[in-house]
């Protein structure tokens, strides 16, 4: 049963113009980012427009008008996500919360922080985001670095986990999405065997958020990440939601004006959570366009944009396993399957194949996709990737499985 | 003038010559707040006896807003029970987050409505509640 | 001789609005953040109505152009600070660009880093983002932080300048501007006496680099800083300049994709500065906005801004000085300053001064403006203050100053 | 089509048969270049004697574009002199820079030309450079 979400393709400007070959433009690279609707382009001109100021800072109508927006889109992502709005810090991205979570749980002075010896757990699917900030937190202080793995059909593997996640894992990463294989991970089994030995989790939601559902408590996790730009939102506003009395326990890793309760020339006291983690002038802009971009999101809802994308990684696989040559990378069926579709095609390099889609006007992302370990265990150079939003549809598929046949051609590929 | 509905007279009033401001010598607990923002900070002493506030002392610097706030403040809880004093405080915190829709309850408040204003002023909400929530921390403290 | 500028405001929107008691808006807050001219709006919105993708990783058109547009944006901000182009990284803020630094000179991993023992150099009146980052360096590393004081009338005090930079000093950072008195530094002089014993400068240029010319080359500084939103540019957009080599000598601060040479599960290495010090999808549009306000600003050519800003420090400094009761906290004279000018008001708290001005139309800042330190030292809750942009003129201080006389009679000074 | 001028023939061919590919067992250096934004890689072993260029061979994976520049690269330096290689390695450069303005130097160049295309492609230039590059590094290493 297909949604028909049709309509609101016209929203998105970036559909007017034409691209390579003067062909109309199909966007496969959601997974990328994302294109923006007038609604959230408009809301961030306009907060320029009408009530630019710097935020709880001043004692003038602009700087009101201009914190008020500022913590109304806080309390609108915290609805978004099932959270407490001062658990909700702005980032500049997902990138960036990630790293402030391993600064803040490196330093000795915050009340819960790694020490030698201690285990942190990602997984061998993580984007470099999530994997090389706990790589340098582990050299920072001592603690070791280990892994789950994966499955041939690219479903985490669980199958050793009372080994990998143990009495001395004290942080476990994990994400919700694989970029790459489009996977959707059980975050709840996984969090109940962190959670059985007293571990943190860490959810990487920038595959998810953006196109499912999710709720905190539900997750049963302890931090969770994710970036604007991927969401409809502006670049440059990335979220980190951690419980309350979790953030409380923690020193913050930027530092400079509006963060702090006191200030000496020999050193300072912060302010409560989230404010001790948004120091300077925060990107107040994209703030409010990122709560515009949740507003079209929850409009249309994201259990439609959900089964939308499930129908079209359907019709994708299908299209796909009709070709000859061509070979999925991740699972072939839909179960906890998002709409990430991954692929190769034989004897064409990705970089080839994601260039004559270009001429006929299909944007695909080529390469290891930030996920470079992945790569090198599937022997892989590098995959062909198409990721949906709301605003692609089944012609969109039909274009890019048709594009496909054009790549082997071009290229003389036999099979 | 819009102006004139934050600056009530009262409020001027207490700003100028401030009640309890000066701390005395006896107190079982001293605390200090600051508001972060603007750097205005109070300290507090508290004296309790049988769960009754027999005296509350401050000193600090601050907006007219902060000063008479906590002028008003000392006024309204010297010599009440820890409850009723709850009560009032909830009560003051209540106006300051109405928006301009509240007057207050003059029964309860007394001097305390002058600042229902202040609540259509977000940026000196801050300023209204710092002598309170040094109270209420002061209090809680003591009450431990 | 005073610089016509009247024709420019017309290029900011957000005077188009009506303020508190319906006043037109007098917008004396630029040291917080400045206002934004129709052609910095429009550059962002493009971005997302033409080019949006993710920089730097696509094979397709709209990555291509995005990836240009980006890079032009590098380039243009690279001109206008005398730099080379793979010298300036784009990070979301000063504050984050202050942080990086002072994390990447804390990594023992960098070839140049900060060791026990070593003495970090501030200034008394710094900003609490080119303070508080040391603070946190010092005791993260065990280093010492000192300070060079400052006079009464608010100029940085060299008299002990032996005693403060010695050769145990391996740092010095010291703001350009201050932010509270106007003051501009004699940096030349500073970066001259740290360079003799063999100390790296880093440079807070957030008050001048918007508002005059500046030459980091001529400086001769090793680091700058700046924000993007002070700089009639988007807010979520920050400047961090360093000398190739030792950009080249630093580990990154920020972990995550794009900024990697390899990755594997147990560690990663680095590409080139300035692309390892932008760790994932970069916030793009604002570097294009970013790029169009220096577009702006250059076309009306920055010694006029400087001209016209002096031509409005004297004016309101001359009418200041005709108040009783008001106390201009900096210099009095215009020699080496900018257009900040804090001044208090006799028997009236700042923040209730501020309130009476807005309710006047007239929009300035109050309170520490995160330089606590300094206002202990001068024994002041507070100051308010007014400064200026290209958008401000004759009238605005005219009414600035009718409205201090109506601060006065509202609260009854007598003075 | 646009794609054409991308994909040459000449391309084509060298990339399906690439020359001088699988790295010979003797050599002066080894060096190890990649493209960290699609993971292409290249491993090349070169041997110089009396600052002339006696072998090169190299092995990787990559696109066409990397594979068959790599392979024309080999062809057109094996033989040469130390500065005669970096002429043509300075040509072909700049021909990569030229954003589809230049159709290359034939004589220098020979089958390289092939490549002007690549240059209207900014995401392409790297692929067409990582095997000039490793050259680059290992000439200079072994020139020290
Ligand atoms: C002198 C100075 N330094 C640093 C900053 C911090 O800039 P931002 O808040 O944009 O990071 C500011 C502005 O707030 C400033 O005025
Ligand atoms: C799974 C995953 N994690 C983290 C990131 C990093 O997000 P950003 O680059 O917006 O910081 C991305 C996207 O690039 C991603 O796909």
């Amino acid at each position: 049963m297909s949604i028909d979400l049709s309509g609101y393709k016209k929203d998105f400007p970036i559909f007017e113009r034409k691209v390579r070959g003067g062909n109309s433009l199909v966007y496969l690279d959601s997974g990328a980012t994302s294109q923006k609707p007038d609604s959230v382009i408009e809301a961030e001109s306009n907060f320029y427009r009408t009530i630019n100021a710097a935020v709880h800072r001043g004692a003038h109508l602009l700087a009101e008008e201009a914190s008020e927006s500022y913590e109304a889109a806080r309390s609108n992502v915290a609805k978004f996500i099932g959270a407490h709005d001062n658990e909700v810090v702005f980032t500049k991205s997902a990138t960036e919360s990630l790293n402030v979570i391993a600064y803040a749980l490196g330093n000795p002075q915050s009340e819960v922080h790694i020490k030698s010896g201690d285990h942190i757990v990602v997984t061998e699917m993580e984007h470099h985001a999530n994997l090389i900030p706990w790589q340098q937190l582990a050299k920072r202080t001592g603690a070791i670095l280990s892994w789950l793995s994966f499955t041939e059909d690219g479903r985490i593997d669980l199958s050793n986990i009372d080994e990998i996640i143990t009495t001395k894992t004290k942080l476990v990463a994990i994400t919700h999405q694989s970029n790459v294989f489009g996977t959707i991970l059980p975050i709840q089994e996984i969090s109940k065997a962190a959670k059985a030995v007293g571990a943190l989790v860490v959810l990487d939601a920038c595959q998810s958020a953006p196109h499912f559902s999710i709720d905190v408590k539900e997750l049963n996790v302890d931090f969770l990440v994710f970036s604007g730009h991927k969401a409809l939102g502006p670049t440059g506003i990335g979220i980190l939601w951690g419980k309350y009395e979790l953030l409380e326990k923690l020193e913050p890793a930027i530092f400079g004006g509006s963060m702090v309760d006191s200030v000496t020339m020999q050193g300072a006291t912060w302010s409560s959570a989230p404010r001790k983690f948004e120091a300077g002038v925060p990107n107040m802009a994209q703030a409010v366009g990122l709560s515009a971009a949740i507003d079209y999101l929850t409009n249309i809802g994201m259990d439609n944009i959900s089964s939308h994308e499930h129908e079209l990684t359907k019709k994708l696989l299908a299209g796909l396993s009709g070709i000859s040559g061509v070979k999925v990378i991740g699972p072939l069926d839909l179960k906890d399957r998002g709409g990430v579709v991954s692929f190769t095609v034989e004897g064409v390099h990705p970089h080839d194949v994601g260039q004559v889609l270009d001429q006929y006007g299909i944007a695909v992302r080529t390469g290891h996709h930030c996920a470079w370990p992945l790569m090198r265990k599937l022997k892989l150079v590098g995959t062909t990737r198409a990721s949906f939003h709301i605003y692609n549809d089944a012609h969109d598929i039909d274009r890019l499985l048709s594009g496909i046949e054009k790549v082997k051609s071009y290229f003389k590929v036999s099979k | 003038m819009e102006l004139d509905s934050l600056y009530q007279e009262v409020i001027l009033d207490h700003y100028r010559t401030p009640h309890h401001k000066g701390l005395t010598s006896e107190s079982d607990i001293q605390v200090h707040h600051n508001n972060p923002s603007c750097g205005d900070e109070v300290t507090l002493n508290l004296s309790m006896r049988d769960g009754k506030i027999v005296d509350i002392s401050w000193d600090g610097v601050g907006c007219s807003i902060s000063i008479a706030s906590a002028s008003v403040m000392s006024d309204l809880l010297i010599g009440k029970s820890y409850d009723q004093a709850n009560v009032i405080l909830q009560a003051f915190v209540e106006l300051m987050q109405s928006k301009g829709k509240s007057t207050g309850d003059e029964v309860l408040l007394e001097d305390g409505v002058a600042f229902a204003g202040v609540s259509k002023f977000p940026a000196r909400i801050k300023c209204a509640l710092l002598g309170w929530m040094a109270f209420k921390d002061a209090a809680a403290q003591v009450m431990e």
